[in-house]
Protein backbone atom coordinates (compact mmCIF):
# COMPACT_ATOMS: atom_id res chain seq x y z
CA UNK A 1 0.00 0.00 0.00
CA UNK A 2 3.08 2.28 0.83
CA UNK A 3 4.25 1.20 -3.22
CA UNK A 4 1.42 2.67 -4.35
CA UNK A 5 0.90 5.75 -2.78
CA UNK A 6 4.44 5.96 -3.69
CA UNK A 7 3.88 5.01 -7.35
CA UNK A 8 0.88 7.48 -7.07
CA UNK A 9 2.75 10.54 -6.11
CA UNK A 10 5.61 9.65 -8.33
CA UNK A 11 3.44 9.86 -11.57
CA UNK A 12 1.87 13.00 -9.95
CA UNK A 13 5.28 14.19 -9.65
CA UNK A 14 5.75 13.72 -13.42
CA UNK A 15 2.66 15.08 -14.47
CA UNK A 16 3.51 18.26 -12.75
CA UNK A 17 6.97 18.52 -14.19
CA UNK A 18 5.42 17.83 -17.52
CA UNK A 19 2.96 20.52 -17.41
CA UNK A 20 6.05 22.87 -16.09
CA UNK A 21 7.33 21.86 -19.50
CA UNK A 22 4.50 22.44 -21.82
CA UNK A 23 3.66 25.72 -20.15
CA UNK A 24 7.24 27.27 -20.24
CA UNK A 25 6.93 26.01 -24.18
CA UNK A 26 3.72 27.51 -24.96
CA UNK A 27 4.84 30.76 -22.98
CA UNK A 28 8.36 31.50 -23.99
CA UNK A 29 6.60 31.27 -27.40
CA UNK A 30 4.39 34.07 -26.59
CA UNK A 31 6.33 36.33 -24.32
CA UNK A 32 9.75 36.38 -25.79
CA UNK A 33 9.66 37.71 -29.29
CA UNK A 34 11.05 35.72 -32.14
CA UNK A 35 14.61 36.63 -33.18
CA UNK A 36 18.03 36.52 -31.42
CA UNK A 37 18.00 36.97 -27.98
CA UNK A 38 20.36 39.73 -26.05
CA UNK A 39 19.68 39.71 -22.96
CA UNK A 40 19.51 36.36 -20.23
CA UNK A 41 17.17 37.85 -17.67
CA UNK A 42 13.63 37.90 -18.79
CA UNK A 43 12.78 42.61 -18.82
CA UNK A 44 10.34 43.91 -17.51
CA UNK A 45 7.72 43.07 -19.87
CA UNK A 46 8.52 39.48 -20.23
CA UNK A 47 9.02 38.73 -16.68
CA UNK A 48 4.94 40.00 -16.22
CA UNK A 49 3.82 37.89 -19.00
CA UNK A 50 5.58 34.71 -18.04
CA UNK A 51 3.73 34.92 -14.91
CA UNK A 52 0.02 35.71 -16.34
CA UNK A 53 0.52 33.26 -19.18
CA UNK A 54 0.56 30.63 -16.55
CA UNK A 55 -2.12 31.87 -14.18
CA UNK A 56 -4.19 32.62 -17.73
CA UNK A 57 -3.39 29.40 -18.94
CA UNK A 58 -4.67 27.45 -15.41
CA UNK A 59 -7.34 30.12 -15.70
CA UNK A 60 -8.51 28.51 -18.99
CA UNK A 61 -7.64 24.98 -17.77
CA UNK A 62 -10.48 25.16 -15.50
CA UNK A 63 -12.93 26.82 -17.44
CA UNK A 64 -12.44 23.95 -19.48
CA UNK A 65 -12.64 21.53 -16.17
CA UNK A 66 -15.90 23.00 -15.68
CA UNK A 67 -17.60 22.92 -18.68
CA UNK A 68 -16.80 19.55 -18.76
CA UNK A 69 -18.57 18.45 -15.43
CA UNK A 70 -21.41 20.89 -16.84
CA UNK A 71 -21.85 18.45 -19.79
CA UNK A 72 -21.42 15.34 -18.25
CA UNK A 73 -24.42 16.19 -15.60
CA UNK B 1 16.50 5.33 -7.95
CA UNK B 2 13.18 5.66 -9.38
CA UNK B 3 13.45 9.74 -8.17
CA UNK B 4 17.18 9.92 -9.77
CA UNK B 5 15.86 8.87 -12.77
CA UNK B 6 12.62 11.04 -12.89
CA UNK B 7 15.56 14.08 -11.82
CA UNK B 8 17.14 12.63 -15.50
CA UNK B 9 14.25 12.63 -17.35
CA UNK B 10 13.30 16.25 -16.19
CA UNK B 11 16.85 17.55 -17.10
CA UNK B 12 16.40 15.68 -20.08
CA UNK B 13 13.41 17.43 -20.84
CA UNK B 14 14.56 20.90 -20.39
CA UNK B 15 17.67 20.31 -22.25
CA UNK B 16 15.92 19.16 -25.48
CA UNK B 17 13.39 22.24 -25.38
CA UNK B 18 16.00 24.54 -24.63
CA UNK B 19 17.96 23.02 -27.33
CA UNK B 20 14.89 23.47 -29.52
CA UNK B 21 13.51 26.90 -29.18
CA UNK B 22 17.66 28.64 -28.86
CA UNK B 23 18.27 26.68 -31.85
CA UNK B 24 15.40 27.94 -34.11
CA UNK B 25 16.08 31.23 -32.66
CA UNK B 26 19.81 31.58 -33.03
CA UNK B 27 20.87 29.72 -35.83
CA UNK B 28 18.76 30.87 -38.61
CA UNK B 29 21.03 28.94 -41.37
CA UNK B 30 23.46 26.49 -40.29
CA UNK B 31 26.53 27.51 -41.51
CA UNK B 32 29.85 25.62 -41.40
CA UNK B 33 30.87 26.73 -38.29
CA UNK B 34 28.92 28.34 -35.34
CA UNK B 35 29.63 32.29 -35.34
CA UNK B 36 30.53 33.75 -32.31
CA UNK B 37 27.30 35.79 -32.70
CA UNK B 38 25.29 32.50 -32.35
CA UNK B 39 27.34 31.13 -29.70
CA UNK B 40 26.68 34.54 -27.85
CA UNK B 41 22.95 33.94 -28.55
CA UNK B 42 22.83 30.50 -27.76
CA UNK B 43 24.18 30.96 -24.38
CA UNK B 44 21.55 34.01 -23.54
CA UNK B 45 18.70 32.23 -24.89
CA UNK B 46 19.87 29.12 -22.54
CA UNK B 47 19.60 31.16 -20.06
CA UNK B 48 16.70 33.15 -20.77
CA UNK B 49 14.92 29.85 -20.90
CA UNK B 50 15.96 28.41 -17.67
CA UNK B 51 14.93 31.78 -16.04
CA UNK B 52 11.76 31.69 -17.60
CA UNK B 53 11.05 27.81 -16.51
CA UNK B 54 12.13 28.75 -13.14
CA UNK B 55 9.41 31.56 -13.21
CA UNK B 56 6.50 28.86 -14.88
CA UNK B 57 7.35 26.49 -11.83
CA UNK B 58 7.31 28.82 -8.70
CA UNK B 59 4.19 30.70 -10.51
CA UNK B 60 2.67 27.37 -10.90
CA UNK B 61 3.26 25.55 -7.81
CA UNK B 62 2.01 28.55 -6.19
CA UNK B 63 -1.42 28.40 -7.87
CA UNK B 64 -1.38 24.76 -7.41
CA UNK B 65 -1.14 25.10 -3.36
CA UNK B 66 -3.68 28.37 -3.51
CA UNK B 67 -6.03 25.89 -5.36
CA UNK B 68 -5.91 23.55 -3.21
CA UNK B 69 -6.32 25.31 -0.08
CA UNK B 70 -9.64 26.75 -1.54
CA UNK B 71 -10.46 23.05 -2.38
CA UNK B 72 -13.12 22.09 -4.59
CA UNK B 73 -12.22 21.49 -8.38
CA UNK B 74 -8.63 23.02 -8.57
CA UNK B 75 -7.85 19.90 -6.11
CA UNK B 76 -7.34 17.10 -8.12
CA UNK B 77 -7.79 18.42 -11.61
CA UNK B 78 -4.10 20.33 -12.62
CA UNK C 1 -8.93 -1.30 -15.32
CA UNK C 2 -6.74 -1.33 -18.21
CA UNK C 3 -9.51 -0.13 -20.43
CA UNK C 4 -10.33 2.86 -17.77
CA UNK C 5 -7.24 3.79 -18.06
CA UNK C 6 -7.30 4.15 -21.63
CA UNK C 7 -10.36 6.08 -21.44
CA UNK C 8 -8.41 8.79 -18.63
CA UNK C 9 -5.37 8.78 -21.20
CA UNK C 10 -7.66 9.51 -24.18
CA UNK C 11 -9.48 12.20 -22.20
CA UNK C 12 -6.44 14.01 -20.82
CA UNK C 13 -4.96 13.98 -24.51
CA UNK C 14 -8.51 15.61 -25.78
CA UNK C 15 -8.31 18.17 -23.44
CA UNK C 16 -4.20 19.00 -23.33
CA UNK C 17 -4.93 19.26 -27.46
CA UNK C 18 -7.79 21.19 -26.67
CA UNK C 19 -6.13 23.76 -24.36
CA UNK C 20 -2.75 24.25 -26.55
CA UNK C 21 -5.19 25.54 -29.92
CA UNK C 22 -7.72 27.45 -27.56
CA UNK C 23 -4.91 29.24 -25.66
CA UNK C 24 -2.86 29.64 -28.57
CA UNK C 25 -5.71 31.00 -30.18
CA UNK C 26 -8.33 32.96 -27.56
CA UNK C 27 -5.46 34.17 -25.15
CA UNK C 28 -2.77 36.14 -27.84
CA UNK C 29 -1.26 38.58 -24.87
CA UNK C 30 -2.01 37.02 -21.58
CA UNK C 31 -3.05 40.08 -19.21
CA UNK C 32 -3.95 40.12 -15.41
CA UNK C 33 -7.28 38.37 -15.83
CA UNK C 34 -9.32 36.01 -17.87
CA UNK C 35 -11.39 38.93 -20.24
CA UNK C 36 -14.81 37.93 -20.67
CA UNK C 37 -14.31 37.60 -24.44
CA UNK C 38 -11.21 35.56 -23.67
CA UNK C 39 -13.31 32.95 -21.71
CA UNK C 40 -15.95 33.13 -24.39
CA UNK C 41 -13.42 32.54 -27.26
CA UNK C 42 -12.43 29.76 -24.82
CA UNK C 43 -15.82 27.79 -24.33
CA UNK C 44 -16.17 28.64 -28.01
CA UNK C 45 -13.05 27.08 -29.20
CA UNK C 46 -13.72 24.10 -26.99
CA UNK C 47 -16.73 23.01 -28.29
CA UNK C 48 -15.32 23.32 -31.84
CA UNK C 49 -12.78 21.27 -30.62
CA UNK C 50 -14.74 18.54 -29.78
CA UNK C 51 -16.97 18.88 -32.87
CA UNK C 52 -13.83 18.65 -35.15
CA UNK C 53 -12.50 15.60 -32.74
CA UNK C 54 -16.09 13.35 -32.82
CA UNK C 55 -15.93 14.63 -36.98
CA UNK C 56 -12.64 13.25 -37.45
CA UNK C 57 -13.09 10.27 -35.17
CA UNK C 58 -16.57 8.92 -37.43
CA UNK C 59 -14.55 9.79 -40.80
CA UNK C 60 -11.75 7.90 -39.68
CA UNK C 61 -13.58 5.03 -38.60
CA UNK C 62 -15.88 4.40 -41.32
CA UNK C 63 -12.35 4.32 -43.32
CA UNK C 64 -10.75 2.03 -41.22
CA UNK C 65 -13.91 -0.17 -42.18
CA UNK C 66 -14.13 0.67 -45.58
CA UNK C 67 -10.66 -0.59 -45.81
CA UNK C 68 -10.49 -3.64 -43.90
CA UNK C 69 -13.55 -4.53 -46.04
CA UNK C 70 -11.44 -4.24 -49.63
CA UNK C 71 -8.80 -6.16 -47.90
CA UNK C 72 -5.75 -5.57 -49.25
CA UNK C 73 -3.13 -3.17 -48.16
CA UNK C 74 -5.78 -0.82 -45.76
CA UNK C 75 -6.48 -4.14 -43.67
CA UNK C 76 -3.58 -3.84 -41.29
CA UNK C 77 -2.03 -0.85 -41.93
CA UNK C 78 -3.37 2.29 -40.18
CA UNK D 1 -3.31 -16.10 -25.14
CA UNK D 2 -6.57 -14.65 -24.56
CA UNK D 3 -4.43 -12.22 -22.67
CA UNK D 4 -2.05 -11.90 -25.36
CA UNK D 5 -4.99 -11.13 -27.49
CA UNK D 6 -6.44 -8.51 -25.26
CA UNK D 7 -3.20 -7.16 -25.57
CA UNK D 8 -2.60 -6.77 -29.17
CA UNK D 9 -6.76 -5.03 -29.06
CA UNK D 10 -5.59 -2.80 -26.66
CA UNK D 11 -2.40 -1.36 -28.25
CA UNK D 12 -4.40 -1.19 -31.34
CA UNK D 13 -7.37 0.96 -30.02
CA UNK D 14 -4.33 3.03 -28.28
CA UNK D 15 -3.09 3.90 -31.76
CA UNK D 16 -6.17 4.45 -32.95
CA UNK D 17 -6.86 6.74 -30.49
CA UNK D 18 -3.37 8.48 -31.01
CA UNK D 19 -4.26 8.94 -35.08
CA UNK D 20 -7.32 10.37 -33.82
CA UNK D 21 -5.54 13.14 -31.89
CA UNK D 22 -3.11 13.69 -34.66
CA UNK D 23 -5.45 14.58 -37.03
CA UNK D 24 -8.11 16.87 -35.20
CA UNK D 25 -4.37 18.69 -34.56
CA UNK D 26 -3.20 18.70 -38.10
CA UNK D 27 -6.98 19.28 -39.69
CA UNK D 28 -8.08 21.79 -37.06
CA UNK D 29 -4.75 23.96 -38.15
CA UNK D 30 -5.39 23.73 -42.05
CA UNK D 31 -9.68 23.86 -41.47
CA UNK D 32 -10.16 26.55 -38.83
CA UNK D 33 -8.83 30.12 -39.33
CA UNK D 34 -6.52 31.35 -37.03
CA UNK D 35 -7.71 34.12 -34.35
CA UNK D 36 -10.78 33.53 -32.52
CA UNK D 37 -13.04 31.35 -32.60
CA UNK D 38 -16.79 33.08 -32.98
CA UNK D 39 -19.06 29.99 -33.23
CA UNK D 40 -18.70 26.24 -31.50
CA UNK D 41 -20.14 24.57 -34.63
CA UNK D 42 -18.20 24.09 -37.55
CA UNK D 43 -19.44 26.03 -40.58
CA UNK D 44 -19.94 24.65 -44.02
CA UNK D 45 -16.63 24.94 -44.99
CA UNK D 46 -14.88 23.70 -42.36
CA UNK D 47 -17.23 20.76 -41.95
CA UNK D 48 -16.36 19.25 -45.40
CA UNK D 49 -12.84 20.42 -44.69
CA UNK D 50 -12.37 18.44 -41.48
CA UNK D 51 -13.56 15.44 -43.56
CA UNK D 52 -11.97 15.33 -46.51
CA UNK D 53 -8.44 16.07 -44.49
CA UNK D 54 -9.08 12.79 -42.84
CA UNK D 55 -9.26 11.33 -46.11
CA UNK D 56 -6.88 12.95 -47.89
CA UNK D 57 -4.63 12.18 -45.18
CA UNK D 58 -5.38 8.37 -45.26
CA UNK D 59 -5.13 8.74 -49.11
CA UNK D 60 -1.64 10.15 -48.80
CA UNK D 61 -0.40 8.06 -46.01
CA UNK D 62 -1.56 4.71 -48.43
CA UNK D 63 0.70 6.31 -51.24
CA UNK D 64 3.61 6.39 -48.59
CA UNK D 65 2.45 2.54 -47.51
CA UNK D 66 2.95 1.48 -51.62
CA UNK D 67 5.46 3.59 -52.34
CA UNK D 68 7.38 1.82 -49.40
CA UNK D 69 6.02 -1.56 -50.29
CA UNK D 70 7.62 -0.69 -53.87
CA UNK D 71 11.30 0.13 -52.51
CA UNK D 72 11.26 -2.85 -50.13
CA UNK D 73 10.94 -5.42 -53.46
CA UNK E 1 12.42 -9.50 -30.28
CA UNK E 2 13.38 -6.05 -28.83
CA UNK E 3 15.37 -4.93 -31.74
CA UNK E 4 12.65 -6.24 -33.98
CA UNK E 5 10.39 -3.89 -32.13
CA UNK E 6 12.89 -1.04 -31.76
CA UNK E 7 12.80 -0.80 -35.62
CA UNK E 8 9.14 -1.18 -36.28
CA UNK E 9 9.30 1.82 -33.74
CA UNK E 10 11.34 3.62 -35.81
CA UNK E 11 9.89 3.27 -38.93
CA UNK E 12 6.94 4.03 -37.70
CA UNK E 13 8.67 7.10 -36.48
CA UNK E 14 9.63 7.85 -39.89
CA UNK E 15 6.73 7.60 -41.47
CA UNK E 16 4.73 9.79 -38.90
CA UNK E 17 7.17 12.35 -39.30
CA UNK E 18 7.29 12.08 -43.41
CA UNK E 19 3.24 12.40 -43.41
CA UNK E 20 3.16 15.28 -41.38
CA UNK E 21 5.89 17.33 -43.41
CA UNK E 22 4.76 16.17 -46.63
CA UNK E 23 0.70 16.67 -46.09
CA UNK E 24 1.58 19.96 -44.45
CA UNK E 25 3.49 21.06 -47.67
CA UNK E 26 1.52 18.99 -50.38
CA UNK E 27 -1.91 19.51 -49.48
CA UNK E 28 -2.44 22.56 -48.65
CA UNK E 29 -6.41 22.94 -49.13
CA UNK E 30 -7.91 19.23 -48.56
CA UNK E 31 -10.46 18.45 -51.69
CA UNK E 32 -12.97 15.93 -52.41
CA UNK E 33 -9.70 13.57 -54.09
CA UNK E 34 -6.07 13.71 -53.85
CA UNK E 35 -5.25 15.81 -57.15
CA UNK E 36 -2.57 14.35 -59.28
CA UNK E 37 -0.21 17.20 -58.55
CA UNK E 38 -0.60 16.83 -54.75
CA UNK E 39 -0.09 12.84 -55.71
CA UNK E 40 3.41 13.56 -57.18
CA UNK E 41 4.21 16.41 -54.59
CA UNK E 42 3.78 13.77 -51.65
CA UNK E 43 5.87 11.01 -53.43
CA UNK E 44 8.51 13.55 -54.09
CA UNK E 45 8.72 14.97 -50.99
CA UNK E 46 8.75 11.66 -49.30
CA UNK E 47 11.64 10.68 -51.38
CA UNK E 48 13.26 13.70 -50.26
CA UNK E 49 12.12 13.25 -46.33
CA UNK E 50 14.19 10.15 -46.46
CA UNK E 51 16.88 11.30 -48.43
CA UNK E 52 17.12 13.76 -45.55
CA UNK E 53 16.81 11.62 -42.88
CA UNK E 54 19.56 9.48 -44.59
CA UNK E 55 22.09 12.40 -44.67
CA UNK E 56 21.38 13.15 -40.54
CA UNK E 57 21.88 9.89 -39.75
CA UNK E 58 25.48 9.73 -41.36
CA UNK E 59 26.17 13.23 -39.86
CA UNK E 60 25.27 12.25 -37.20
CA UNK E 61 26.88 8.69 -36.37
CA UNK E 62 30.03 10.27 -37.66
CA UNK E 63 30.19 13.15 -35.47
CA UNK E 64 29.57 10.71 -32.89
CA UNK E 65 32.35 8.56 -33.65
CA UNK E 66 34.31 11.59 -33.54
CA UNK E 67 33.57 12.85 -30.53
CA UNK E 68 34.22 9.90 -28.63
CA UNK E 69 37.57 9.42 -29.95
CA UNK E 70 38.64 12.91 -28.69
CA UNK E 71 37.15 11.54 -25.53
CA UNK E 72 35.61 14.12 -22.51
CA UNK E 73 32.55 15.79 -22.89
CA UNK E 74 31.51 14.18 -25.81
CA UNK E 75 31.36 10.71 -25.24
CA UNK E 76 28.24 9.88 -23.35
CA UNK E 77 26.85 13.30 -23.88
CA UNK E 78 24.81 12.86 -27.04
CA UNK F 1 24.81 -8.39 -16.01
CA UNK F 2 24.77 -9.14 -20.03
CA UNK F 3 21.18 -8.25 -20.00
CA UNK F 4 21.87 -5.33 -18.17
CA UNK F 5 24.07 -3.87 -20.60
CA UNK F 6 21.90 -5.35 -23.72
CA UNK F 7 18.89 -3.01 -21.66
CA UNK F 8 21.67 -0.17 -21.91
CA UNK F 9 22.68 -0.39 -24.98
CA UNK F 10 19.16 -0.54 -26.43
CA UNK F 11 17.91 2.46 -24.62
CA UNK F 12 21.02 4.18 -25.87
CA UNK F 13 20.33 3.26 -29.31
CA UNK F 14 16.96 4.02 -29.23
CA UNK F 15 17.83 7.83 -27.76
CA UNK F 16 19.84 8.08 -31.10
CA UNK F 17 17.19 6.94 -33.08
CA UNK F 18 15.39 9.68 -31.57
CA UNK F 19 17.53 12.14 -31.91
CA UNK F 20 17.96 11.42 -35.59
CA UNK F 21 14.16 11.53 -36.15
CA UNK F 22 14.08 15.26 -34.22
CA UNK F 23 17.10 16.66 -36.08
CA UNK F 24 15.83 15.26 -39.29
CA UNK F 25 12.30 17.26 -38.51
CA UNK F 26 14.03 20.64 -37.05
CA UNK F 27 16.71 20.72 -40.23
CA UNK F 28 13.99 19.68 -42.90
CA UNK F 29 12.20 22.96 -41.72
CA UNK F 30 15.06 25.10 -41.87
CA UNK F 31 16.92 23.82 -45.15
CA UNK F 32 14.01 22.84 -47.22
CA UNK F 33 11.80 25.65 -48.31
CA UNK F 34 8.35 25.51 -47.78
CA UNK F 35 5.51 24.73 -49.68
CA UNK F 36 5.44 22.02 -52.69
CA UNK F 37 8.28 19.77 -53.02
CA UNK F 38 9.71 19.84 -56.68
CA UNK F 39 12.31 17.30 -56.38
CA UNK F 40 13.27 13.93 -54.34
CA UNK F 41 16.53 15.17 -54.42
CA UNK F 42 18.55 17.42 -51.90
CA UNK F 43 19.84 20.25 -54.28
CA UNK F 44 23.46 22.04 -53.86
CA UNK F 45 22.18 24.15 -51.46
CA UNK F 46 19.82 21.57 -49.45
CA UNK F 47 22.43 18.96 -48.89
CA UNK F 48 25.26 20.77 -47.09
CA UNK F 49 22.19 23.31 -45.15
CA UNK F 50 20.90 19.62 -43.92
CA UNK F 51 24.58 18.31 -42.99
CA UNK F 52 25.52 21.53 -41.44
CA UNK F 53 22.65 22.13 -39.24
CA UNK F 54 23.13 18.42 -37.81
CA UNK F 55 26.82 19.65 -36.93
CA UNK F 56 25.67 22.98 -35.68
CA UNK F 57 23.18 21.67 -33.77
CA UNK F 58 24.96 19.68 -31.90
CA UNK F 59 27.87 22.25 -31.70
CA UNK F 60 24.95 24.06 -29.92
CA UNK F 61 24.52 20.80 -27.71
CA UNK F 62 27.96 21.19 -26.97
CA UNK F 63 27.79 24.56 -25.64
CA UNK F 64 24.35 23.73 -23.88
CA UNK F 65 26.35 21.16 -21.86
CA UNK F 66 29.30 22.96 -20.99
CA UNK F 67 27.85 25.70 -19.58
CA UNK F 68 25.58 23.62 -17.25
CA UNK F 69 28.54 21.71 -16.58
CA UNK F 70 30.09 24.82 -15.08
CA UNK F 71 26.87 26.25 -13.24
CA UNK F 72 26.85 23.11 -11.58
CA UNK F 73 30.49 23.37 -10.60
Amino acid sequence: QELQQFVVNESQKARIQSSIHTLTDTCFRKCIPAGAVKKGALDKYEEPCMRNCVDRFLDANLVVLRELERLRQ
Amino acid sequence: QIQQEAAMQNARMLVEKLNEHCFERCVPKPGSSLSSGEQTCFTTCMEKYMTAWNTVSKQYVARIQQESQKGGLGGGTF
